[in-house]
């Protein structure tokens, strides 16, 4: 198996699109968005069943990639997370077929 | 008055209160996110297809045009006005000032719908063409509040990630306009006859539908209210409830302008005073993100869509009476 | 027996039969969570809704109070029958028993509504506020079982992170709680002049949705008892059967003892004979983590719903005459 | 052509486009799935119940019989002939073109739907029993295209964790086979009577709930095509256009072959003619994973799927009026 | 960028929300709630949309935090486990804006 | 705590029972099962509520185990991936109760 990076970025459903194109720019294969149903941050404490306007939910996008893709994401999330509310973390992990990211 | 207690003891505004009381007592039920958006899909629907089937039947006259075109009007200008009101009795910073004042211009259709149902209790009609003036009345609020927003010396550079077109995509072509337009374009051209064969499913059961609706409604602003409340000043609490009472009241001579007979003129007094809840928060975390939705949304669904429901309702028919009675 | 050849030949009765039949069979499909929770909370709206309006139309006497205070008692009495006669007949322990026992002195909603129109199509009537008297049940059963799941040996202490008013919340205002009794009241305040205006939704539509709604939980109980059933003895099985005649023969005495008429006597004995599968599980789950829902789920869902729906409602019917004609 | 035009401004067909300009517009909105998929279930039942009511009324005769047994033969026919066509004309390797070529075997409920109420319109009546030629044409199409899809070279081993009953479970007992022929065997048994308690939520509000369903597939359609159009050559479309024309010959001489009458000739050449695109597609995923959905989809939801809508419905009933009157 | 970690705990939907108030007390600025829609253990087997009473639900909390209020969460998670049913992995991930965690 | 791996396979949601069947067969203890709404891959684009077929949804599965039983599933997993679209990736985790995977 072969290391690559699994880049996860908790950000606000509205958001989702721009960090997504992000990605796909800065050259990672592919992403995929889970939904998420509540949350607390410092600010926030939302429900997606309890709020009809929707405007505090959050997704969950994860994304496998290279490391060089990663890096080059890097700046532009971190210019998106200083306007959107979200978290990144990015962890090591082993995967087949290793030419495909 | 009569009115207002007929109001009070609507199964819709009790279902209101009924969701309110669950989640202010820290109840957990919810209704699910899906049910719920599906709900708020076919109440426009309906409200668009009978509006449309209204138009079909008369003419839309200038006086009609001229009426839409006020009500552009006001939906740029209240935002002005509540930005004003807003910088000056609150600590509120320009960006959540402006997020805010933009939700005033713009309406709540379900606040409308009650006000449509109030309309017909007090024995007054309603054209058909106000579900236009309602449409077009969602997005020029949120055009006002973004030139207000960027005036604030640095100019907003592009978020990174950000689209050219996405928000205007976002503000034109959102759920609530592409149905409301789209049904109202669709009861238009199929008429009484077309509506024959859908009317079981888009009028009979309306106002049952709106109970559960409004169930939900009561739920989310009482969790608004309990999460958000703290976050509010008094100033700003006290703008929730005097903002719509100005906005009526301009929205009273904008009736009064027009000659508007006291149905139309109750229901365009409601949209103005009325602010919305869904279509606008969502514009405002992709044009403004940085406002923060604990402000505006407990001020647009936890303060100021209670006391239209509630107390609101009945001044403004009052207030349509009283202008249409001026005027003729 | 007519009304049990009619019972089994309903459409509800049948969809719930397909989806039983469909889960068995493996197959793949489902109807989504979140729909199937929106129709749950149409459906409470609406029994609500009607029995609210019944009452609206009579008065509540003394000998409707004395009902409803019997049936409390029943709610908190029959968990211990119940845990008594699983601890002797099979080898569930203390845990198991109490959450299972719990279950059976709660009610089920759907069977009441099933045995509402049961009771309709033997030509006999039922009073509104039996509704109450449902939502009155659903409680009292939760408490007798923490109670005997608490004297077995060491005291409980408090599961980490839990919040002290967090079971008392999901105990008295869960959805059905909230909504039963919410629209109960509404239905009473707005009375037959409000529910004109929402029965195109609330009442006249029902019967479809039921059946959409058990064909949810035929599926629901057919995967139930296919993953389950193997974790359930004989005794088990069998208690599934007999508690809710046991159930119900003790109502019939209630009922007797109230001098309670035929339908509203046939609607307590369902009561007591139906074992809840929402509300009580939910709360099983915060109140003693360690009962298995492997084991109440597939006894309430999977054995006993359908034996009530199926065999005993026509049984219940039948008793309830009985008892009503030794009375008169 | 009246019938034509009538069609074209049907409400369903109205706000499909409606979806249909929304999606392709880049507009954001969605009808949330689980809200979907719960219409969808409704619509079955729907259309099940009513197809088994008007069995119940009549005798299932012979020629009803041959009818089944022909739909049948056309269902497992049509996909050879569509492989045979798609690998002709166009460079879709074997198993895209087979996958594709199930679609057009199998059959779309909602284009059977709006056939029946486009029959209706027109004057003409149509039997019960259609319903259960639809519900046995989704299937063997399906066979037909993995014969096709094997005969190629390689046998196809099992795929890792394949479970051997599993897409026998897939295929035989999908939502759309249990709903419908369930429904189909409930109306039966029931019959007028057991319809009528059921009948204000499953006939009278069918047609609205049509136009929401319809709103929901005109966006899937759109964004289907915004999509995947590119991925699908010119040869490729185009077979989308005539294949629908294709079988509809085919199952005309069907139609006269058996002398139906011009309604339900109209039904068998639309469920002919009519695409596949939720049970076929999920079946290929089990069944042919190699082959891609953003051609089938698009093919069948995207192209065939608005040109039986629009222009395919007036067309098939004029053919159906052809071969009934030459047979008569 | 900077190493935290990332706690996730698969948990009974209805037992979240006391998992929840632990890492809110141990320190952590956030978690997250997703919702899962099936799953198998040593004891159950469980379909979101097959179960009406939606009892055996499983939910994912995940929470990026610092190992200090990690590992002040530990001991009473591992308490709550012992009660309910669930599933804690603790993984190393790289972030940015350290401070925030 | 212990060292085990946390398995994340994000899989077409119609071939996840197989994933799944696949894991238990090499003896892993469990798996759970999250929905997701929308992605990107090489070839696919897809949303949840935008496509009423579903027949693009994709899950994610999640399994904790040990290295041995992950193994197992290792080459099924990657015959799988050979007909069907997905993506595995796997990380090193910490877990209480090691005993249990
Ligand atoms: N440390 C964290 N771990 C996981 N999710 C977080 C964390 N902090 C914030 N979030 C998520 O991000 C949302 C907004 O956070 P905040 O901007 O801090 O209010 C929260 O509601 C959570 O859903
Ligand atoms: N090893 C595991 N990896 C991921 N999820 C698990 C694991 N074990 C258990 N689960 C989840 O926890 C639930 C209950 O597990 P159990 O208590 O073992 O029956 C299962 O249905 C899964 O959703
Ligand atoms: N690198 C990746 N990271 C996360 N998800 C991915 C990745 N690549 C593909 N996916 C998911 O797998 C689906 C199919 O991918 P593909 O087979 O490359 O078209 C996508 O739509 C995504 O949901
Ligand atoms: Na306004
Ligand atoms: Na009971
Ligand atoms: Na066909």
């Amino acid at each position: 198996m072969h290391v690559r990076y699994r880049c996860e970025l908790i950000i606000e459903r509205m958001a989702a699109p721009r960090a997504c194109r992000i990605l796909e720019e800065a050259g990672l294969t592919g992403y995929t968005v889970l939904p998420a149903i509540s949350g607390l941050g410092r600010q926030t404490r939302w429900n997606r069943d309890a709020d009809i306007s929707a405007s505090s939910d959050m997704v969950v996008v994860v994304s496998i990639g290279a490391q060089e893709q990663i890096e080059a994401a890097l700046k532009e999330i971190e210019s998106l997370l200083s306007n959107h509310i979200g978290v990144l973390s990015i962890g090591e992990v082993n995967v087949l077929r290793p030419d495909r990211f | 008055m009569d009115i207002a207690l007929a109001t009070l003891l609507s199964p819709i505004v009790l279902f209101f209160l009924l969701g309110l009381g669950a989640a202010l007592l820290r109840s957990q039920m919810t209704i699910p996110e899906a049910f719920a958006k599906g709900l708020a899909i076919y109440l426009m629907m309906s409200i668009g297809l009978k509006g449309g089937v209204e138009i079909s039947k008369g003419q839309l006259g200038w006086d009609a045009g001229l009426v839409m075109m006020s009500a552009v009007g006001l939906s740029f200008l209240l935002p002005v006005l509540a930005f004003a009101l807003l910088r000056l009795t609150t600590r509120l910073d320009r960006i959540d000032a402006a997020a805010a004042a933009a939700h005033y211009g713009s309406i709540s259709i379900v606040t409308f719908v009650a006000a449509g149902q109030a309309v017909a209790a007090a024995g007054l009609e309603a054209a058909g063409y106000l579900v236009a003036v309602a449409a077009l009345m969602e997005v020029p609020a949120i055009i006002s509040a973004l030139v207000i927003a960027n005036r604030g010396g640095a100019r907003s550079e592009a978020v990174a990630g950000s689209d050219k077109g996405e928000l205007a995509r976002e503000v034109l072509l959102n759920a609530s306009v592409v149905v409301l337009l789209g049904a109202l374009v669709i009861g238009w051209i199929t008429g009484e006859a077309g509506m024959q064969a859908v009317a079981p499913f888009f009028v009979t059961p309306f106002q049952g539908v709106l109970c559960l609706f409004l169930l939900d409604m009561g739920l989310s602003a009482g969790r608004g209210l309990r999460n958000g409340w703290r976050q509010l000043g008094p100033g700003t609490i006290a703008f929730g409830v005097y903002m719509p009472l100005v906005s009526a009241l301009l929205a009273a001579g904008v009736a009064a302008l027009n000659g508007m007979p006291a149905g139309d003129a109750a229901l365009l007094i409601t949209l103005a005073a009325s602010a919305s809840y869904i279509a606008v928060p969502a514009a405002m975390r992709l044009a403004m993100p940085k406002a923060r939705p604990s402000i505006y949304l407990t001020l647009s669904l936890g303060i100021t869509f209670p006391f239209n429901l509630i107390l609101g309702l009945p001044l403004y028919i009052w207030l349509a009476k009283m202008v249409s009675a001026g005027v003729a």
